[in-house]
């Protein structure tokens, strides 16, 4: 169970086949990961802030409810702040399960939790300047079904 | 009260820094809120939506009736856009 | 959109790496890799059988119905036929797509037929012996919320 | 008509073989079954119990009832334990 917040990229390749290699045993991994939309070439990068300290914690909380709700045998959470590039990747989550139903549900758990939960904000710079994105509701609507 | 207040994405933009000590004798979060915003208009214009604030509680999501009594740290800033 | 039947091993991490790499501008990203468990190691070994060409044909059909439902960018699926060892990848899916719930969906509806309207059986080698794998009736159930 | 029956898994076991060349008149699958359990006790055996054999006409999933006209190819399996 990890949970990583930090600026440095991360090779997703690389942590996939970690975390599937410890996974032995669980039957079923399922990976996440979060790309930088390029929204057809008119986003110049990101910028994502964070509140350091409180996002570990909140991170923690969100995976020990997931670990609580779902038989997992390993979770990870990695997410990164600071400038991004279109195409960079922003996050992955990933779990491991006996049975699949319950790898997947806790991964897309961990995923709705995460967007409207956990204190990062995203600010997106175009030709026009930059804006923060909004909070989609549909985001805060995902979070009802669990 | 001495209280550490922090403030992120536009909210941080909008009053001008990220973060400040209060002294405060404001027993709810949305008295310490009426208090800032009485201030000065940059905060009264960074408070104007509260729809649009949220607040952690010594680095757990709370709410504007909760009592800031013990609280060390108060943060304010808009609905979260992780992942 | 790619299938791959293949007895040889895959490297889940590199597929991963690539998958995602190829799929900027997508936003989400879902992988998923099966394992064979080692039943607290009862389980001495494994042997797929498959039926070549139907298998191949029905794992197709399988992503195009899945393409057709949500907006995917891209799609794999890599599935492994012959002899595998306990903690060995027996097979994967990953899928591409703008939205989140989009790549979540297909990527369960990929495992969901492909369990069970796929060309393979699994006989398990034990101690006592080896036994075809029975399909479970949770298996077919699953069929029916798509 | 000349048909390639193939058969996998347990059923492949049971009846002792992987494929085979069937000449017959059978117009169905069941009328297929029929003949070939009718032919030898461990064809009967392999098809005993139906809820447990799925077919497939030119490598596309069928069932019992289906016509064989045209048809080239016929396979029977136990359910599918993929993924």
């Amino acid at each position: 169970m990890t949970v990583r917040v930090q600026a440095a990229p991360f090779a997703y390749g690389a942590e996939c086949e970690a975390f599937a290699a410890a996974a032995q045993g669980a039957g079923a991994v399922v990976t996440f990961c979060g790309l930088v939309r390029d929204n057809d070439g008119t986003l110049h990068g990101m910028e994502i802030e964070h509140y350091p300290g409180m996002t570990e914690r909140a991170l923690a909380k969100i995976e020990a409810e997931a670990r609580s709700r779902w038989a997992l045998s390993d979770a990870l959470i990695v997410h990164r702040h600071g400038p991004l590039a279109p195409g960079e990747m922003i996050m992955m989550v990933a779990t491991a399960s006996r049975h699949r139903a319950d790898a997947f549900a806790a991964a897309e758990f961990l995923m709705d939790y995460l967007k409207s939960r956990a204190p990062f904000w995203k600010k997106e710079r175009t030709e026009e300047g930059t804006a923060w994105v909004a909070a989609r509701d549909e985001d805060e609507d995902a979070l009802r079904r669990w | 009260m001495k209280l550490t207040v922090l403030y992120f994405a536009w909210l941080r933009e909008r009053i001008g820094l990220p973060r400040e000590t209060v002294e405060t004798d404001a027993v709810t979060v949305a008295d310490l809120i009426a208090e800032l915003s009485a201030r000065e208009e940059r905060y009264a214009l960074a408070f104007a939506d509260l729809k649009a604030v949220r607040v952690a509680l010594d680095q757990d999501l709370s709410d504007f009736d909760a009592a800031l009594d013990g609280v060390r740290e108060i943060a304010f800033f808009p609905p979260m856009t992780g992942g």
